[in-house]
C-alpha cells in the first residue's frame, strides 16, 4: 500500500504541522496564487538576501493537505538555499508532475518533495502539488525586479 | 436490501472490472458512474466482434461488410430511438458525447446564413439556463452569447438543492431555455414538463441534458415535452465516444447544419452544396461506428434488466446512502436529503476535511472510487459557497455493502485527519 | 513482388477479418482502405481489455481506474505526437474524426468574439481550397463564407490529375489554403510545401487534410510546413470515433474555443469562462476515451511495420496495379498514371458500364470490396465529366494476389454487360 | 450465391432489354429527376384513361444497371393497372426498400419488382432503385392536377 499511496506519511506530517506557516516581515515581494478549478489559494512571500540567499519564505492559504503539505516541504528546502538552487528544484518538481508518472524523480535534487510523486498520475491534483511552487517561483522573479 | 428479482450478483458478474483487483489487493468499489459507468461483457463483446469480422465504413460502401457494418450502425439507431420512445428514428443524431449534442443545438441558433426565426439570435433575445448546470449545459450558450449579443439569465437553485423555478424567468424575449433533467450533483430531478409548458407558452424552445436521466430511469422524450434531449454513451454502460441528441423532426429540418462534410450532403459543387435528410445532415464524416453499435448493445443490456427494475435498485441503494452518512458527524449532504424527486448520487461535504483527501484516501486505502471537485458544476458550488465537494454515485451493478465499504472509509478518513 | 523483408502473409495473420468467409464461400478481397481500413488483433485487444479492466472517465477521476484511464489516454497522445513529428504533444487535438478536425480550423475564423487578426474573416476576405478536395474539406469553408460572407476560391485540377497550381491565386486577401495532402480519388500527392511557403508569403495559414496520407506515408508536419494538420484514425488501422487535430501551439491558443464544455474549462461562472491551456482547450466533454487508446496502439502497430516499409509495399502494389489495369480495354484511369507523386488509390471508369454494377458485382461474385461512386469528392467527378469512378485502394495487409482478383473480376464484369 | 446476389437474372434481363423505353405520346404529364448522389437521370410520361386506367409509361433515362432495370419493370407493372392499384405497388416497393434489408416483401403486391430486395441492404443503391418509381408517382399525381 505504500508504494501506491499518495499519502506518504511525510505528506500528513506536514500537512498537520505545517512548516514556516504565517506571514512574516519583512519581504522583497508577496503574491496571491488561486486554483481556480478547486478553489485553493496561497498568498507567499519572500525575502531574498546577500548572494541570493533565500532568507524567509512565509505564507497562507488554504486548501487540500497536496496543496498545504507542498508549502510545508517548500518552505523547508528554499530557506536557507540560494535562489538559482532553489528554482532548479522547483523546475525538477514541476518535471515530475507534469510527467504523468511517467518520469523517474531525481531524489538528490528534489529531497522530501519525492514524497509527492505519486500525485503525478493524478492531472486534477497536479495544481495542487505546484500551487505554492508556481507561487514562489513568480516570488522570487518580482522580488529581483 | 434488493427485491429477489434483481440479481445483483448476477449482473455484477457480466462487467468483468469487478473480477480485478486494484493494486496491493485492495477491492474495486466502484461509486463513479456518475462520472461515467463500467461496461458489461455484451457491449465490449459486441464492438469486438464487430471490430475483428464485420468492420468497414458505412452508407457509403456498396460491398459485403459495408452492408454489415451499415446494417448494425443503423439498426443500433433503431434500438436508442425505441429506448427513449423517439416518435422517428430519423430523429436520433449520433455525435461524440452529451457535450457535442450540447453545442450543436447551441450552434443552430443566431447563424447569420439560417433565416428561421425560432433560430435567429441577437441583442435582446433571451436563453434560459440554471444554476446547477453542468458546465457542458453553461458554456455553449456563453460562447453563443459572446458571438451573438444574446442574454444569458438563468435560474438559481434553494438550500435544500431544487430548482428555483420562477415561470416568470421565461418571456415572450426567450428563444431557448435548456436545464437538466437529473442534476449531476445534487440528484435533483427537474420539473421539466412543467417548465416545458411555459417555454412552449411564450414560443420560446427547450432542451433537456437527460446525461444523468436517461441511463438510470425510464425516459419517454414526448412525455417529457421536449424539444431538444441530449444524452451520452458512457454513462449508460456503452462506450466512449458516442453521444445521442435527439430532437423533434420539424426542428432538425429547419435548423442550419452544424458540421460540414462527407455523408451529411445531398449533392456537393465548389460554390454550394445541398444536405442530406435528417439525421444524416447531422452527422458529417465517418461516424463513431463500432461505438454506436456498442450503445445499441448497451440499451438491449439496460432493456433485459429492465429500467423499472434498475430505477428501484438505485432507489434502495439511495435510501439506504442517505440514512448511513445522515450518521457522520460534520458530514453535510449538498442536495435533497429525501428521495423525493431524486436519483443515486449523493454529494456531500466534511467538516474541515478538504474532498481532494477525502477521495484519496478512500481511494488510496479502501478501493473506494468517488468523485471529488466541482463534478464539471463549479457554479453550484460557487452558491453553496464550497469549492468542492464529494460525490457517490450508484448504479445496477452496486450493492449496500459497497455503500457500507464508503462509510467505513469515511470514518478512516476522518480518524487520519483528526 | 514484395520484399523478402515485408511480410505480407505474416501482417494478414494480425487481421482477423481475413480469416473469415463471405456469404457463400467467396473470399474477402479488401480493396477499400481508402474509405476504411481494417483493424489488427492488437488494436482490438488492447480496446478490448481497457474496456474490460481499466476503463473509467479521465482527468476529472482521482482514482485508480482514473489513473489509468487518464495515463493511457494522455499516453496515445504522446504517440500520436510522436508519430507525426509533433514540435509539442499538447498541439495533438482529439476529434471524432477528421472532418470535425477541418470544422474546429474552420469555426475558428470570423468568430465575432475572437479579435486575433489572423482570425477575423468578412467580404472581401479569401479562403482558397481546390476541386480535388473531400466534401469534408469543402463544405465546413462554404459554411464559413456562408456565416461571413467571405470569398470561396479553388486550384483547379490537371486532365492527367494533378492540382493546377497557380500560386497567383493566393494573395494578400487570402486568410487560410486547406487542400489535401494526398487526394482520396486520383492518389495524387500534392506540393504542399510549395502552397505553404505561398501561403505564409502573403501572411495566410495552411491547413492540410492528411488523411490519406498520414496512414500511407511518414509524415512530419514540421517538415510540410503546414500550420493545421487533420487526420483520421479508421483509415490507418485505428478505431472509428477518433480523428486528430494537430497544430501550432501558437495557433491554438490564439484561437476562439470551438465545444464548450466539461474539460475545456479552467473555472465557469455562469456569466464567464477561462479555458484550460490546450490541449484540453479543444476536448470538451468525455473524449473517445477508448478510440483514442485504440489509434495509440494502431501507431505503434504501424511503427512496428515500418512506415518507409508500408509506403514501399504499397509502391509496389500501385505498380503492378497500374500495369494490370492499364491492359485492360476500355478502362480509363482518373489520375496520375504514373508513380510519380502519387499514392496507393486508383480510380478509372470502364467503358459503358456504370461504377455502381462494377462495385457491385465484383463484391457479388468475388468478393471484391473496392468503393464506386464519387467517394465524397463529387465536384472532381464533375470536373472529368463522370458521375462516378470505380476506386481501389491498398494498404499494408495487401498483396498482388488481390489485384489479380480484381483484374479478374473486371473481365467478368465486361463480359455480363457485353 | 443467387439468394444472396443483387442482380438477379431478372435485372440484368431488364437492364439489357428494357421494356417501354422511349418517350411517346400521348401523355398527360412529364416529369424529369435526378439523383444528385449519382447522376442517374429519368425523364417519364404517364397517360391515364377513363376509371384512372394506366394507358402508358414511357420514359427516357441514364444510369446503372439497378435504376434503368427498376424503369423497366415499372412499365410492366403498372401499363393496364389502375393508378390506384399502381400507387399500393410504389408504395410497397418504397417500404421494401427502404427497410434496410428488415423486411420481408410482399411478393403478391411485388411481383417481378421482388427482384430488387437485395438492393435495400445498400442504402447508397436504394435511391438508383426508387428513382423512376419516385418520378412515376410525382407524374401521377401531376396528371391528375
Ligand atoms: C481526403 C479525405 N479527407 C477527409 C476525410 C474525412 O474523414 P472522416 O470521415 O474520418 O471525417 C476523408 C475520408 O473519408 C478523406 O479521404
Ligand atoms: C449533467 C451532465 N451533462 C453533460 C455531461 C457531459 O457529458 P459528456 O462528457 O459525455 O459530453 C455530463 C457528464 O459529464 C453530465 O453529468
Amino acid at each position: 500500500m505504500i508504494g501506491e499511496s499518495m499519502y506518504q506519511e511525510l505528506i500528513l506530517e506536514h500537512y498537520k504541522h505545517p512548516q514556516g506557516r504565517g506571514l512574516r516581515e519583512p519581504y522583497d515581494a508577496e503574491v496571491h496564487h488561486v486554483n481556480p478549478t478547486c478553489g485553493d489559494e496561497i498568498t507567499l512571500r519572500v525575502k531574498v538576501g546577500d548572494a541570493g540567499k533565500v532568507l524567509d519564505v512565509s505564507y497562507e492559504g488554504q486548501g487540500c493537505s497536496i496543496s498545504q503539505a507542498a508549502a510545508s516541504v517548500l518552505y523547508e528546502l528554499a530557506t536557507g538555499s540560494t535562489v538559482e538552487e532553489t528554482l532548479a528544484v522547483v523546475d525538477e518538481f514541476t518535471r515530475l508532475m507534469q510527467g504523468r508518472g511517467q518520469i523517474e524523480p531525481d531524489e538528490d535534487v528534489l529531497g522530501d518533495a519525492v514524497a509527492f510523486a505519486g500525485v503525478a498520475k493524478f492531472p486534477a491534483r497536479v495544481k495542487c502539488a505546484l500551487l505554492s511552487w508556481m507561487a514562489y517561483k513568480d516570488a522570487v522573479v518580482r522580488s529581483a525586479e | 436490501m434488493t427485491s429477489i428479482s434483481f440479481d445483483v450478483e448476477k449482473i455484477r458478474k457480466d462487467f468483468p472490472v469487478f473480477s480485478r483487483e486494484l493494486p496491493d489487493g485492495r477491492p474495486l468499489v466502484y461509486l463513479d458512474s456518475g462520472n461515467s459507468s463500467q461496461k458489461p461483457n455484451q457491449v465490449i463483446e459486441t464492438m469486438r466482434e464487430h471490430l475483428a469480422l464485420h468492420y468497414s465504413n458505412v452508407g457509403r460502401a456498396m460491398h459485403v461488410l459495408g452492408a454489415e457494418s451499415t446494417d448494425a450502425y443503423e439498426n443500433a439507431r433503431d434500438k436508442i430511438a425505441g429506448f427513449v420512445g423517439a416518435p422517428s428514428r430519423d430523429e436520433v443524431i449520433f455525435t461524440k458525447n452529451a457535450s457535442e449534442a450540447l453545442n450543436l443545438v447551441a450552434y443552430s441558433f443566431g447563424n447569420p446564413a439560417n433565416t428561421d426565426p425560432r433560430f435567429t439570435l441577437g441583442p435582446g433575445d433571451e436563453i434560459v439556463i440554471s444554476e446547477m448546470e453542468h458546465h457542458s449545459n453553461i458554456v455553449p450558450w456563453q460562447l453563443l452569447v459572446q458571438r451573438t449579443g444574446a442574454t444569458l439569465k438563468w435560474f438559481g437553485v434553494t438550500d435544500d438543492g431544487r430548482l428555483d423555478y420562477a415561470p416568470g424567468l421565461i418571456t415572450e424575449r426567450t428563444k431557448i431555455v435548456s436545464i437538466a433533467h437529473q442534476s449531476n450533483v445534487l440528484g435533483t430531478v427537474n420539473p421539466v414538463a412543467e417548465v416545458a409548458r411555459r417555454a412552449h407558452e411564450v414560443g420560446a424552445l427547450i432542451m433537456l441534458d437527460a446525461s444523468q436521466s436517461v441511463p438510470h430511469h425510464p425516459v419517454d422524450v414526448t412525455e417529457l415535452g421536449a424539444d431538444f434531449v441530449a444524452f451520452t454513451g458512457h454513462k449508460m454502460v456503452g462506450p466512449s465516444g458516442i453521444g445521442v441528441l435527439w430532437a423533434r423532426a420539424e426542428l432538425l429540418e429547419a435548423m442550419p447544419p452544424f458540421l460540414g462534410g462527407g455523408e451529411m450532403i445531398e449533392a456537393v459543387w465548389m460554390d454550394r452544396s445541398t444536405y442530406a435528410p435528417i439525421p444524416h445532415k447531422f452527422e458529417a464524416g465517418t461516424p463513431p461506428i463500432v461505438e454506436a453499435i456498442g450503445l445499441g448493445a448497451a440499451v438491449d443490456y439496460l432493456t433485459e434488466v429492465g429500467m423499472d427494475a434498475i430505477e428501484a435498485h438505485e432507489r434502495t441503494l439511495t435510501a439506504y446512502a442517505l440514512d448511513a452518512l445522515r450518521d457522520i458527524p460534520g458530514l453535510r449532504i449538498i442536495g435533497p436529503d429525501s428521495l423525493e424527486q431524486r436519483g443515486g448520487t449523493v454529494s456531500f461535504a466534511i467538516e474541515g476535511i478538504h474532498p481532494h483527501d477525502v477521495g484519496q484516501i478512500l481511494d488510496d486505502r479502501f478501493g473506494v472510487a468517488v468523485r471529488v471537485g466541482h463534478h464539471c458544476a463549479r457554479p453550484l458550488h460557487l452558491r453553496f459557497g464550497i469549492p468542492a465537494t464529494t460525490r457517490a454515485s450508484f448504479y445496477l451493478y452496486n450493492t449496500t455493502g459497497e455503500i457500507d465499504a464508503l462509510v467505513r472509509g469515511l470514518h478512516h478518513v476522518q480518524k487520519v485527519f483528526a
